[in-house]
């Protein structure tokens, strides 16, 4: 009898851990899409245009961070920092010469301009840097398995968590709480009374612009560990982040978190029970959301 | 009543005949265009051919798009559905190329149906979104189902009877290309007829405002669900043109690769006019097919440029450029 | 609008017309990924044929080659079936060379027929493809090919329970069905297998699965690069490895060229393959100095790079025996049976099939005297036909 | 009391806010109603659950002696119960002659077809001119609508309203955002408008109310607080008070 119960629980124990386990994964997973995407969010929500080629420059960012690190020796953290300002550097000529002249412009015409860019960066990549994977190698510290008890987990995967959860409320109180963050959202209610009270429209959307680019930039090196850098990048994973955006109800940060963690939680936990079905999974939990909140999970009326 | 009663009105406004006249030049120049091809490009008709299965697919996506304002990135779910019904119909024997592009088409209006269905549920980017999700589902039930489709490595081994039991389909696809030609004029026409009807121009009403349309007292899902299935019995056609002309089935007629470069065709060449899904499918693949030609490594890079260039210089679509050229007293007012 | 159009027509004419043939100019059309998500390998194909022409010549008999490249960036029958009928009609090409998907060959071969022309497959590994015309020689694998040996030499190490984990794609469906066949004949038993979809982004649930279900090694395959980046860091993030689980795979997985991404994780790695960029033979250092040179830099070297080399070698002996003349059945008949010496080894055209008999090789993915990593070769079996074929 | 239209006691709350409270409303053939009240005052949600495009909490609505509460906005418009807004509702790219053809061919059951031409059926065309014509539209009849005045645009307005052939017709402030100028044109066509069909009129414009209805409703925070003739509206102390006194301050402060 005793072997029995004892095995019962054994049993028991084991599955815990493998909720427990696949818990963390999604956890990293979702934080690591959330990192990537809040930017598009902010470019589609606030200032209305549908970025397409926001994985173009978090692609930029990777492949900064991957040469800073493996061909100048610099550290990590400074790779990342350096990443995230030779992005913005690109991308804010980009906003002035074109971005612009779409800012207003029905969503098909957007949708062909920054297809445009991201097949012109694709192109350009690939001819500089090659078609092969680019790497961005961690430092020891992130490196190390950390042992939680009942599995070991990659550092990495926990500064990733970490990572979003700063992202998410940094960004909440910058928006929410900084004089920027009202103008930003005045000029996005009505740009020309946001005009005319002396706000200068067009700073904030470049500075919005930039913010969302910096932000790309960041979800590309820190995600690099799932979504590895090559070429292709841009548009391998372009449809990915504009589902999890619209889920969410683009524009909301909130909304943007909870469904990068549901969605990352459906595809997790599909892979791990019928792995042959995990697209399924995924896409019908993407029908399902859309189906039960047609403007995505926090999104607003129009 | 006496408003409605009265039947003398003081001033008869004129017939209408510009729209007309304009597209029986349009008609003609698509035809003409087309058999000047078969002469121009001899050794190029396989090409051809598959232009004109995806300017089918453009068509059939403006309808949607241009007529009825639902975006939508997964279109190429109609297309497949038209491409394996025709291909797993003539893989068990079915052989008759008009049969085939008959079954193509119904499926594709099937397709439609169940497309349409699911994606008027939401609006806007949550809409957008569906489609993506549906194109997804569908591509991998295809996938999944090998035994039918061949799965990833395609459907293949599709031996099409030659057409009318005479013309066969060979090497030069001379007889694809004429087919896919004539094809393309009816359908053409045909929809030339149905966006001029009164359904077409309700659907049109409801692109701008479905809230007008119901205080007109007309219902606007059911009539968007037909335009669905219409856009899919046009789909379908384009999807067993390939099918037949191809002999082959692969996953990426029924990818949202497919999708999305079908409407970056559409958008490229101007939506809602139906020429401007010609014009635009013509200008991305031939322009693809040259510059992939003269360097087939780095051409995307040429692509992209075009792209932005023709936001730049003509927001409306080439199509729309050609419009403010055509008449540049009339059409100032759209914006 | 008419006059737009036909303008644009005029252009495309001038632009597509200007190659003419001269007389005594042989063309060969190669298809392949130049560009999009798999142009490493496109760029390794150009390599192969480059370095053959460099080492072998631009003229056979007096007649001379020339290369006509096409970019197919994905798997696209349609596509396909327009560049090679566009080849073969306009650009008159003799022979028609590359094909990197299956589904790609597959909409080839029914024209071959009509377009008197033979095809060598540089690269799609489907076992089927050879059933669908008399015209096609293939001088790459199958999966099928590379996989089987891994069965067994898996078994004699000691292995008894193995996860097969797989892509769900025509190849990686083919390394399952061949890698059970071979492991259970040997005697092991295969307790699970599980199909993923493409499109993985994160491989830990799977990592998980193959925790629980207790085998002693996992055997996978991935379609080569990011996905399969992806899989072997979470094979080693995860504790999978640590936990003493083996990585079985077929080559396609530690290309050379994904192996500096790849970096540590990778070391240890078993990988059976046809060819290894390392392998030790004269013919092979010739052909990796050649081959490095065309395609830049060496880390991008990889396998399909040795397919259309070998490709090219058959294409040459078919110039040979025709003397120029456009006769594709004599062309393949003339490279039935032959047997030459590769820089993967020694290998021979199977008259039955049509398919490349050649060694397959177990590797280990190890780290040279430069802290670089390589496919080690630690043993041979030798004179593999495709067990695709031999057994319908 | 029996009438084509009746309203009782229609009641709808947003969360704990009251819109509309138990309003019953009467309405014969050929009557002419001006609901009026102060901004906030319930008077377009009033329409919006006349017409279905809300659902009311409780409360009948009959049309004709048929309950029509349950059933959606279009099958009330088909019904004869039609409303026009607010702001304009048009197809800027169509022309005026579109709008109402369409309008006619949709009243016919026509409108959803594929197989015939949209301007074939001479008997549509001639209805749809003497529409045009009685409201003075006939000579922008092929302009396209976002070319034309704003006060020909309300015209279409009650143009299309009028193709419906309604029974009841619900006018949402008919002369709002019309120039002083273009108001005349919109009186005349009230005055025109078929003597057997009942309209309902919102409108903040008291000369245009008192000109127009033999019967005015007034409603404050969502409740009835007045019905009667338009003479008396002016001397009930509680209209004063809620309504027309802050109203008239309004006025004199703008």
């Amino acid at each position: 009898m005793r072997s029995v119960a004892g095995f019962g629980t054994a049993e028991r124990d084991t599955s815990m851990q493998t909720v427990f386990s696949i818990a963390i994964d999604a956890l990293a997973y979702g934080m690591a899409l959330f990192i990537i995407c809040i930017g598009l969010s902010l470019t589609m929500g606030l200032m209305r245009v549908v970025n397409l080629a926001h994985g173009a420059f978090a692609m930029i960012a990777g492949y900064i961070a991957s040469y800073a690190v493996r061909d100048l020796g610099i550290g990590y953290v400074v790779a990342i920092l350096l990443a995230i300002a030779g992005t913005v550097a690109i991308s804010i000529p980009l906003e002035r010469l074109l971005y612009r002249r779409i800012y207003g412009s029905p969503q098909l015409t957007q949708v062909l301009m920054t297809i445009g860019i991201t097949f012109c960066v694709i192109g350009i990549t690939n001819y500089f840097f090659g078609p092969t994977l680019k790497t961005i190698p961690l430092p020891a510290a992130l490196s190390q398995p950390v042992d939680l008890g009942f599995r070991s987990v990659a550092a990495h995967r926990l500064f990733v968590m970490a990572c979003g959860a700063v992202v998410a409320l940094g960004l909440w109180f910058f928006i929410e709480k900084t004089a920027f963050g009202i103008r930003l959202r005045a000029t996005v209610d009505n740009a020309s009374i946001s005009e005319a009270l002396g706000i200068r429209t067009q700073a904030v959307y470049t500075i919005s612009f930039a913010i969302a680019m910096g932000l790309a930039a960041f979800g590309g090196v820190v995600g690099a560990e799932f979504l590895p850098i090559e070429p292709y990048y841009a548009l391998r994973y372009m449809v990915t982040f504009l589902v999890v955006v619209s889920v969410g109800g683009a524009g909301s940060i909130p909304g943007a978190l909870i469904a990068c963690l549901v969605l990352g939680a459906v595809d997790t936990t599909g892979r791990y029970l019928m792995p042959e079905f995990g697209n399924f999974f995924f896409y019908a939990a993407v029908i399902a959301i859309v189906w039960v909140f047609p403007r995505g999970l926090l999104g607003k009326a129009q | 009543m006496q408003l409605v009663a009265r039947t003398n009105p003081v001033k008869t406004l004129p017939a209408t005949g510009g729209q007309v006249l304009r597209d029986v030049v349009g008609v003609v120049a698509i035809a003409a265009l087309g058999v000047a091809g078969y002469f121009l490009f001899p050794d190029n008709l396989a090409l051809l051919t598959r232009l004109i299965a995806l300017a089918l697919l453009a068509l059939s996506l403006d309808l949607v798009v241009g007529y009825c304002g639902i975006a939508t990135l997964g279109h190429a779910v109609l297309f497949g559905a038209g491409a394996y019904a025709a291909g797993i119909a003539c893989v068990n024997g079915m052989t008759e190329p008009l049969t085939l592009i008959a079954i193509g088409a119904i499926a594709g209006a099937g397709a439609g149906l169940v497309m349409g269905t699911i994606m008027l549920r939401a609006h806007g980017l949550a809409q957008l979104v569906l489609s993506i999700a549906i194109v997804q589902l569908f591509h991998e039930a295809a996938n999944k189902a090998s035994a039918y489709t061949g799965g990833s490595d395609g459907l293949a081994g599709l031996s099409v009877g030659p057409l009318f039991g005479v013309f066969e389909f060979d090497l030069w696809g001379r007889t694809a290309y004429l087919l896919g030609l004539v094809l393309l004029v009816v359908v053409f026409i045909g929809l030339k007829f149905i966006v001029a009807s009164p359904f077409g121009m309700l659907c049109r009403g409801i692109k701008e405002d479905p809230i007008r349309i119901r205080a007109m007292g007309a219902f606007v899902a059911p009539n968007l669900l037909k335009m669905f299935v219409i856009s899919g019995f046009v789909a379908g056609i384009g999807g067993a043109l390939a099918a037949i002309s191809t002999q082959v089935v692969g996953l990426d007629s029924i990818s949202f690769e497919l999708s999305a470069n079908a409407l970056v065709m559409l958008v490229l060449g101007g939506i809602g006019t139906l020429y401007g899904a010609i014009v635009g499918t013509i200008i991305f693949m031939g322009f693809e097919h040259i510059v992939s030609a003269i360097n087939p490594f780095h051409w995307m890079t040429m692509v992209g440029v075009l792209l932005i260039a023709v936001v730049i210089a003509a927001p409306q679509g080439v199509s729309g450029l050609f419009d403010r050229l055509w008449s540049p007293a009339g059409r100032g007012g759209r914006s | 609008m008419v006059g737009r159009k036909l303008l644009g027509a005029a252009l495309g004419a001038l632009l597509l017309g200007t190659v003419s043939a001269s007389a005594d100019t042989i063309k060969i059309g190669i298809i392949g990924p130049f560009s999009g998500p798999f142009a490493l390998q496109g760029k390794n194909f150009q390599a192969g044929v480059e370095a053959f022409m460099a080492l072998n010549g631009k003229s056979v008999k007096g007649h001379d080659v020339e290369i006509i490249y096409r970019d197919l960036p994905a798997a696209n029958p349609a596509q396909s079936r327009a560049l090679a009928q566009e080849l073969v009609v306009k650009d008159k090409v003799q022979y028609l060379g590359g094909v990197y998907f299956t589904p790609d060959a597959m909409a080839i071969t029914p024209l071959l027929k009509q377009a008197n022309t033979p095809l060598v497959i540089f690269n799609a590994a489907t076992s089927a493809i050879m059933n669908t015309s008399p015209l096609v020689v293939r001088t790459s694998f199958t999966t099928a090919q590379t996989t089987t040996p891994l069965g067994k030499v898996a078994f004699d190490r000691g292995i008894k329970k193995v996860i097969s984990v797989v892509s769900d794609y025509g190849p990686g469906v083919d390394a399952e069905v061949a890698f059970k066949k071979a492991f259970e004949a040997a005697g092991g038993q295969v307790v699970e297998a599980v199909r993923m979809p493409l499109n993985t982004n994160d491989f830990s649930p799977i990592m998980q699965r193959i925790r629980d279900s207790k085998a002693d090694a996992v055997f996978a395959f991935l379609p080569s690069g990011p996905t399969t980046l992806g899989f072997v860091k979470a094979y080693n993030d995860t504790g999978v490895r640590q936990a003493g689980v083996k990585f079985l795979a077929p080559g396609d997985l530690t290309q050379e060229s994904d192996l500096p991404a790849l970096g540590d994780g990778a070391v240890g790695l078993l990988t059976s393959f046809h060819y290894a960029v390392s392998h030790d033979s004269p013919e092979n250092k010739t052909f990796v100095e050649a081959a490095a040179k065309a395609i830049g830099s060496p880390e991008q070297l990889s396998f399909p790079s040795v397919g259309a080399y070998d490709g090219m070698h058959v294409i040459y002996k078919m110039i040979e025996a025709t003397d120029g003349k456009q006769d594709a059945e004599k062309a393949v008949n003339a490279v039935k049976g032959l047997t030459w010496t590769s820089p993967r080894g020694p290998v021979g055209i199977d008259p039955e099939t049509r398919h490349l008999t050649q060694n397959i090789y177990l590797r280990e993915v190890a780290k040279d005297a430069a802290g670089k990593s390589y496919n080690k070769e630690i043993q041979t079996f030798a004179n593999q036909k495709d067990p695709g074929l031999a057994a319908p | 009391m029996n009438g084509v239209f009746q309203v009782d006691n229609l009641s709808k709350a947003f969360g704990g806010l009251t819109v509309s409270r138990d309003i019953s409303i009467t309405m014969k053939e050929g009557a002419r109603l001006a609901l009026i009240g102060p901004n906030g005052a319930g008077k377009t949600t009033f329409v919006n659950l006349v017409t279905g495009q809300l659902r009311p909490d409780s409360g009948t609505i009959l049309l004709g002696g048929e309950n029509v509460t349950r059933l959606g906005s279009v099958r009330r418009v088909r019904k004869g119960l039609v409303r026009t807004f607010q702001v304009t509702r048009l197809f800027s790219d169509m022309t005026p002659e579109e709008h109402v053809t369409l309008t006619v061919l949709q009243r016919e059951g026509r409108a959803s077809r594929i197989l015939s031409r949209f301007f074939n059926d001479s008997a549509v065309a001639g209805e749809v001119e003497s529409l045009l014509d009685a409201l003075g539209l006939l000579e922008v009849a092929r302009r396209k609508v976002g070319e034309i005045a704003y006060g020909q645009q309300r015209l279409l307005e009650i143009a299309i309203a009028l193709a419906l052939k309604p029974r009841v017709l619900l006018l949402d402030e008919p002369a709002a955002g019309v120039p002083q100028s273009e108001t005349p044109r919109i009186e005349q066509a009230l005055e025109r408008l078929p003597p057997s069909l009942a309209v309902l009129m919102i409108e903040h414009d008291m000369d245009l109310v008192f000109r127009f209805a033999r019967h005015v409703v007034v409603l404050a925070a969502g409740e009835i607080i007045f019905e009667g003739l338009p003479a008396e509206v002016a001397a009930n102390s509680k209209v004063r008070e809620a309504y027309l006194g802050s109203y008239a301050n309004a006025r004199q402060h703008a």
